[in-house]
C-alpha cells in the first residue's frame, strides 16, 4: 500500500551520503567549478562508501547487493545536493558497470567488472550526441556488422571520465534497433575529442568521441540490455538528482531571506518572497515525489518509461524555476560567485540540455 | 518501505466509484449544470443508498477504527474516491448527501456525546446534508473578522449575522441535517472569540435568503444563509466548556481544513484527469497519439502542452496522496494538506483551460463536458483557502513565521 | 517617428465608442449572456455610429472614409471592453463588407454594399471549421470549378449572424490556393445548422454551415481579396478585442482590490494580490502595443502576418492569463454570476478557440 | 499619430552600431568573458573616440535640445543604440566609457555649474567612467536604509562607509572620473537624510577594495568600495543647497532611475534578441524554420516556445520604447520605465534560458554565445531594482498607494 516511509537501511544510507556531502562535497564544489577539477581522491572515498561496486558480485568483489532505483534516487538526491558536477563524476561509472550487470554476457562481466570491486575504476558510457534533437529514441551513431565484427560510426558528446575511461559503453542504431556495445578506449577509430566547455557542470571534465569505422567484435555487444529500461533508470536519476540540486537552492534561498532584511523586516516576510519560497518548497516535494514513483515501478518490474520520462521532464523545467528564483531572492549576491547559487542555477540549465547522461 | 501501490481495498472502491461515475453521473451531469438549482433527486437517492450517509472523506470513513486489523487509509481513500466522484462529475459529487464540512467540523472539534448526537442521523432515513458556514459578505480568507455574533442567553446561545458561500446549505436546512456556523463571542477578541456552533434544521431564525448562480459546479447548492436572533442550545457550542475561554475552538475548526483540504485536492485532480482522459482520446481519434519518451524537438506544441499538463496533475495527485496517508498516519499535515490544495487548485485550473484550448472550437464547444469541467475547475483555487491563503500557510510553515509575522 | 499620440480624430472617435460602450453595452452585457440575445435596436445604434458603413463608397449610401486598422483597434477594444459578444455581433457584418470593399469585383459591391449604407444589414463570413488543428493556413472546405460554376463542399462553424444573414463570405480552399466567396443564404445544399452552444460569447448567435455541393457562378468569387492580409486584420481585430476584455478585467480586479479589506486592510495592499494586479496592467499594455504595431504596419502598407499574428496570440494567452488572476483577485465574488468576471473568463478562453472569428 | 516607425536618425544610428555590435564586440565576447577583470583597451579607447565620451543613453545624448529642428528623440535613440550594443554584448557595452550612471545622476540633480565641472572632462583626453555607488551589504532594495555617512565639516563633507556592487566603480576611481555616492547625512532621518555626492578619482580615502566575480557581464567591471573619512568640497552635494533639508536630494536621485530604467530594458532585448537571432539561424541550418500564421495543432513544440519567446521580447520592446518616448516628450515615465524594466528583464531571463534549451547539448556548449548572453541576462532582472521592486513601484502607481502604504 502506498508508503513515503524509508526503510531503515535507506534511512541509513541517506544519512551517510548526507554527511558525504556535507563535509566533502558541499566544500569544495565552488573551488572544483573554478578549476574545472575534482580530486581523484573523492573517488576513493565514493568507493568506500560502495557506491559503484555493491551491487557487483561477491566473486567480481561486490557484495551482490539488490539495486533498488529508489534507493538509487534517493543518494543521487543527496549527493546532488551536495554538488550536480561531483556527483556526475562518481556516479559516472555505474553508467558502465550497471550496464554489463543488468545486460553483459557472463564473460563480459568477468573480463570488466572485478576491477570496479578492486578500487575506483574509471569507465563510461556515451549516450548523447551534439545535436539540438538529440533524444533516446533515436541514435545518429550507427553499428553495422562486417562478418563477425560490427563496425561503429558517429559523434558522442558529453561523455564523463573520457579522458581516464578505459571502455565505453556505447549506444548506436543497428538495422535491429538500438544496442549497446563495449569500446575499449584503445579501438583503432575511436577519437576522444578535447574537453568540452559547458555553461554548467564545469567541474567535471567531458569529452566528446568520434568513431570512425571502429570495428569490435561481436562479444563486445551487451547481449541482454533492456535499453529503454536502461534509460529509464538514467531518467529517474537525473531527476532526483534535480531534486537534489532544487532542494539545494530552495534551503539557501529560504535561510538567506530569513536573515536579510530590508525595509526593516526580513525579505522572507514579504508576500513576493514568500510566495516565491512556497513555490520551491512544493516544487521540490513534486519533483521527489515523481521520482520516487517512477523509481518504485522500476524496482517492482512496472512498465515506467511513461513515469520517469515524466519525473525527468518535470524535474528539468521545474529545478530551473527554482534555481532561476532563488538566484532572484538573493538579487545582486545571487550574481556574484562569492554565493553558489550562479553555480546552481548554470548547473540546473543542463538538466534538459543532457537527457541521458546521468544513470543509476 | 516506499511505495505507491493503492491497497487492494481503496484499488476495488476506486474501481467501483468509477462505474458509478461512468453510469450514474456522466450521463445527468450536463442535465443538472444546465438545470442550476434543480435537485438530482434520484442521483442523491442512489448515493444516500450505498453510502448510508457517511461522508466520502470525514474521517468517520477510515477504516478499522480502534481495530489491529490493517493500518489506518481512510483519509488516503478518501482522497481516492473523491477524484473519482469527480471524475464522474465535481458538482454532482458536491450534491451528494453527507454531513460534509459540517460532519468534518463535529468530527474535528466536537465532543463525543456531540458526535453522536449530530451525526447519527446520516445513518437513517432520508437524504441528509451537512454544511459549514464561515465566509461572510466583507470577510473570506480572513476568518478571524467575523461578524456574525453569538450571544449566551440562559441556557442558548442567540445567533445573529450573515452567511455567504454556504456549501449545501440550502440542502441542509431542508433536510434534517445542520449547519456549522462560525460565530464570535466577542468581537474585539479577533481569533480568540470565534466559535463554532451548530444549528439545526428546522430552527426558527435561520434561512436561506439566495442560492447563488455560478460558473460552475451548479448542481451543488452555495447558500446565502441569515440568522436572526436564532436561538440554539447552550450544547450546540462545538467542544468542551472551556474552549469558550481560549483559541481552540478556533484552532479546532481551522484543523477541520488540514482535513479536508486534500480532499478538495483530490476532487480537483478528478476534473483535471477527466479533461486529460477526453482530451487523449478525442486527439487519439483524429490521430494524434501522445508520446513520452521524446525530446521537445521531435514534439509537436500539443503534445508537449498534453505532457506538461499531465505532469503538474500527476505531481499535485501524489501531494495530495502524501497529505492524506500523513493524516492516516496521525501525522500532523497542515503544511503538505496546504501544499496539495496549492498544486491542484493552479494544476487543474490550468490542465482544464489548456485541454480547451488544445481541442479548439470543439473545446469551447458545450457539445463536449471539457469546457463545463473548465468552468468548475475553478472553484478548487478558491473554496476551503483560495490558492493564496494556502501559499500563505506553505509560506509560514516553510519558514516557521506566526500568521502576524508574515500576513 | 515613433509615436503613441491618438490623432484628434481617432480620439473623437474613441470617446464615442468609449460613452457608447460604457451606457449601451456594459449594462446590458449579464442579461445579454444569461438569456442569449442581444437586443436588435443595438445594431441601428451601431448603424448611427457608422460602425460598418462609413468606408462605404458615397454612391454605396457611406462616406468614403479611409479605413484605418489601427482606428479599427481602438474601436474594437474600446468595444469589447463592454462587452465582448455584443462587440463581435456589432462588427459581424464587416466580415462580409469589407471583404467587398477590398477585393470584389465593381458587381458585387454594387449588388451588396448598398444595403449596408442604407441601414444595419446582416451578412457575414464562414471562416472557422470544426477541428482542433483548424487555421487558416489550409481550409478543409473545397471549391472546384464546375464549368463557369464553383461547387463548394465543407463544414464551417462558429459564423455570426448565421440565423439573419442574407449572404456569406466564405473562404474554401480550390486547386489555386484558398478564396473568398458569396454565398447567398438560398443557395442550395447550403444548410445553417441548429445554434451552437458555446461555453463563453453567449449573448451571441453563432451557428454551423454546411455546404453540400453549392453551386455558384463564378460571378460569386471574390476576384480581388488579399485572403492572407484580409486574415491579418482579422488577427488586429481580434487582438484589439482581447486587450479590451484584459483591460476591463483589470480595471474592475484594481478596484475591487482596493475596496475589498481583509485582515484588516485592502487586499491591494498584500503584495501577492498587488503583484498580480502589477502583472495585468503591465499586459493589458503589453497586447495593446502589440497589436498596434501591427494594426500600424497594415495601415502603412508593410507585409504584417508576423505581427498580427505575434499580437493574436500573444493576447490570447495574455488575456485569458489576466481574467483568469481577475476572477482570483476576487475570490468567491469572481466565482458567482452576480459579478462580471466569470462571464469574462469565459470569453477570454474563446480566444485561441476561434482564431478567425473577428475581422477589421 | 500612431507609428512604429524610427526617424531616420536613429534608424541610421542603429545600422551603424550594428555594424560595430559586429565587427568590434561580437569577435572579443568570448574573449573578455573569460578574462575576467582584464580591460578591452581596444574596443574602450574605439568607442571613446566615437563617442567623444557621451554616454549613450545619458540624457545629455539628446539631439536638438534647445533647439527647433526637430522632436527630441534622444531617450529613445538611447534605448535603440543600447539595443544594438547589447547584441554585441552586454558585457563590453558595460565597459564603455562614459559619465554612465554617475552621468545621469548629475544630469537628474546636478545644478548647472555641477553639470559643467563633473561632465565637461569627459569630451576631452583619456578615457573615463562616472560611476554611482548606492548598495551597501546590508541594504540593496531598500536604499533609504544607507548607512555609509557624511558629515559636514567647515568646508567639506567627510564620507565613511562601504559600498558594493558599483558598476564601473573601479574604472571611474581609476580614470580620472567619479562616483556618485548616496550616503546620510543623518541617520535618524531615512530616506530624508540620504544625499548624493559627487567623489572625484584622486580623492583620498576612496578605494576598491574587491572586485566582483560574476555569473555575467565579466567585461563590467562591477567593484567594492570603502570611504575611510573621505573628504570632498561641500558643493560636490548634488544639487543647491536646499537639498539639505528635504527629501528633495533622494527623490532626484531615484528619479535618475526613471530615465535609466528604460535603458537597462533596452540592454536586456539586446541580449534576448541575440540568443532568438542566433536560436533562428542555427534551427535554420538544421532545417527548422519559424512558421508564424499556425495554430498549435500544426505547430512544432520548439517553434511554439520561439513564437512565445520572440512576442514576449517584442512586447517588452514596445513597452521599453514607449518609456524613452515618454520621456523625450517631458512626460512622467516613473510607472512607464518600471513597466519595461519589469517585463524586460523577465522576458530577457526566460527568452535566453529558452533558446540555450532549444538548442540542447549545443546550446549549454561555451562554443556559442548563447550560454554567455544566458548568463549575461540575469543581471537585467536584478540591477536597478529587481524585477520585485519594479513590480511594486508598477503596484503603487496603478494603485495610487505611497511607499508606505504597499511596501
Amino acid at each position: 500500500m502506498f508508503d513515503l516511509e524509508l526503510t531503515d537501511e535507506q534511512k541509513l544510507i541517506r544519512d551517510t551520503i548526507v554527511s558525504f556531502a556535507s563535509e566533502k562535497v558541499r566544500p569544495i564544489a565552488r573551488e572544483c567549478d573554478e578549476t574545472g577539477t575534482i580530486p581523484a581522491s573523492l573517488q576513493t572515498q565514493a568507493f568506500e562508501l560502495g557506491l559503484i561496486h555493491s551491487p557487483l558480485a561477491e566473486a567480481h568483489g561486490g557484495f551482490g547487493e539488490i539495486r533498488s532505483a529508489v534507493t538509487g534516487a534517493i543518494v543521487a538526491e543527496e549527493l546532488a545536493f551536495g554538488d550536480l558536477s561531483i556527483s556526475l563524476y562518481l556516479l559516472a561509472p555505474r553508467l558502465f558497470a550497471y550496464a554489463l550487470i543488468d545486460g553483459g554476457s557472463e564473460e563480459q562481466r568477468a573480463r570488466f567488472l572485478p576491477a570496479f570491486g578492486a578500487g575506483p575504476y574509471s569507465a563510461s558510457a556515451a549516450v548523447v550526441e551534439p545535436r539540438f534533437d538529440f533524444d533516446t529514441s533515436s541514435f545518429a551513431t550507427t553499428a553495422r556488422r562486417d562478418g563477425n565484427n560490427w563496425i561503429l560510426d558517429g559523434e558522442k558528446c558529453l561523455v564523463p571520465l573520457a579522458a581516464e575511461a578505459s571502455a565505453f559503453v556505447v549506444l548506436a542504431a543497428t538495422p535491429e534497433g538500438s544496442a549497446a556495445f563495449i569500446v575499449e578506449r584503445d579501438r583503432a577509430g575511436l577519437v576522444i575529442g578535447e574537453r568540452e566547455k559547458n555553461m554548467g557542470i564545469k567541474a567535471l571534465a567531458t569529452h566528446p568521441l568520434s568513431l570512425k569505422g571502429v570495428s569490435i567484435p561481436e562479444s563486445n555487444r551487451l547481449p541482454d540490455l533492456d535499453l529503454p529500461r536502461w534509460l529509464d533508470h538514467g531518467r529517474v536519476a537525473n531527476a532526483a538528482m534535480a531534486c537534489g540540486l532544487a532542494r539545494g537552492c530552495f534551503e539557501f534561498a529560504r535561510d538567506y531571506a530569513k536573515e536579510r532584511k530590508a525595509f526593516g523586516v526580513p525579505i522572507a516576510q514579504k508576500q513576493a518572497v514568500a510566495f516565491m519560497l512556497a513555490d520551491m518548497a512544493i516544487e521540490v516535494d513534486a519533483i521527489r515525489l515523481l521520482t520516487w514513483e517512477a523509481a518504485w515501478r522500476l524496482d517492482t518490474g512496472l512498465p515506467a518509461t511513461t513515469e520517469s520520462a515524466r519525473a525527468s521532464r518535470y524535474a528539468a523545467s521545474s529545478t530551473l524555476r527554482v534555481a532561476d528564483n532563488a538566484l532572484q531572492v538573493l538579487g545582486g549576491h545571487g550574481y556574484i560567485r562569492d554565493y553558489p547559487v550562479e553555480l546552481w542555477l548554470r548547473n540546473a540549465r543542463g538538466f534538459s540540455t543532457f537527457e541521458g547522461l546521468a544513470t543509476v | 518501505m516506499i511505495s505507491f501501490d493503492l491497497s487492494p481495498r481503496i484499488a476495488e472502491m476506486k474501481n467501483a466509484i468509477r462505474s458509478l461515475a461512468e453510469q450514474a453521473m456522466r450521463p445527468i451531469a450536463r442535465e443538472f449544470d444546465e438545470k442550476e438549482h434543480e435537485e438530482p433527486h434520484e442521483f442523491q437517492n442512489l448515493m444516500w443508498s450505498i453510502s448510508g450517509g457517511r461522508a466520502f472523506g470525514s474521517s468517520d470513513d477510515a477504516p478499522n477504527e480502534g481495530k489491529s486489523s490493517g493500518p489506518r487509509e481512510g483519509n488516503l481513500g478518501a482522497c481516492v474516491t473523491i477524484e473519482e466522484l469527480s471524475w464522474g462529475d465535481a458538482g454532482l459529487y458536491l450534491s451528494i448527501p453527507n454531513a460534509g464540512l459540517g460532519g468534518a467540523a463535529v468530527m474535528a472539534a466536537g465532543t463525543a456525546a456531540q458526535k453522536t448526537r449530530f451525526l447519527g442521523r446520516f445513518a437513517e432515513g432520508q437524504p441528509k446534508w451537512g454544511a459549514m458556514a464561515i465566509t461572510e459578505t466583507h470577510c473570506g480568507s480572513d476568518s478571524a473578522a467575523i461578524q456574525t455574533t453569538a450571544v449566551r442567553d440562559g441556557d442558548d446561545w442567540v445567533l445573529n449575522g450573515t452567511k455567504i458561500y454556504c456549501t449545501s446549505g440550502d440542502r441542509a436546512l431542508r433536510s434534517g441535517g445542520f449547519v456549522v456556523v462560525w460565530a464570535t463571542v466577542d468581537r474585539t477578541a479577533g481569533r480568540r472569540g470565534i466559535k463554532s456552533f451548530v444549528v439545526e434544521s428546522g430552527t426558527p431564525g435561520i434561512k436561506v435568503i439566495k442560492v447563488e448562480d455560478k460558473l460552475g459546479i451548479r448542481a451543488s447548492d452555495t447558500a446565502m444563509i441569515v440568522l436572526e436572533d436564532c436561538r440554539i442550545p447552550a450544547d450546540n457550542l462545538l467542544g468542551v466548556a472551556e474552549v469558550h475561554q481560549s483559541t481552540e475552538g478556533f484552532k479546532a475548526a481551522m484543523a477541520t481544513f488540514d482535513a479536508t483540504r486534500p480532499l478538495v485536492a483530490a476532487s480537483a485532480l478528478g476534473i483535471g484527469q477527466a479533461a486529460l482522459d477526453l482530451a487523449r482520446q478525442e486527439l487519439a481519434q483524429r490521430g494524434v497519439e501522445i508520446r513520452y519518451d521524446r525530446c521537445d524537438a521531435h514534439l509537436s506544441a500539443i503534445e508537449r502542452d498534453f505532457l506538461d499538463a499531465e505532469a503538474d496533475l500527476q505531481a499535485a495527485r501524489l501531494l495530495t496522496w502524501r497529505a492524506g496517508w500523513m493524516m492516516d498516519r496521525g501525522q500532523r499535515n497542515n503544511l503538505e494538506a496546504s501544499m496539495a490544495k496549492a498544486k491542484a487548485g493552479l494544476a487543474v485550473t490550468r490542465v482544464t483551460q489548456k485541454c480547451v484550448e488544445i481541442l479548439g472550437p470543439i473545446g469551447y464547444s458545450r457539445q463536449l463536458l471539457l469546457e463545463k469541467w473548465m468552468r468548475d475547475a475553478k472553484i478548487n483555487d478558491i473554496f476551503e483557502g483560495t490558492q493564496q491563503i494556502n501559499m500563505l500557510i506553505v509560506a509560514r510553515r516553510i519558514l516557521g513565521y506566526s500568521s502576524k509575522e508574515l500576513s
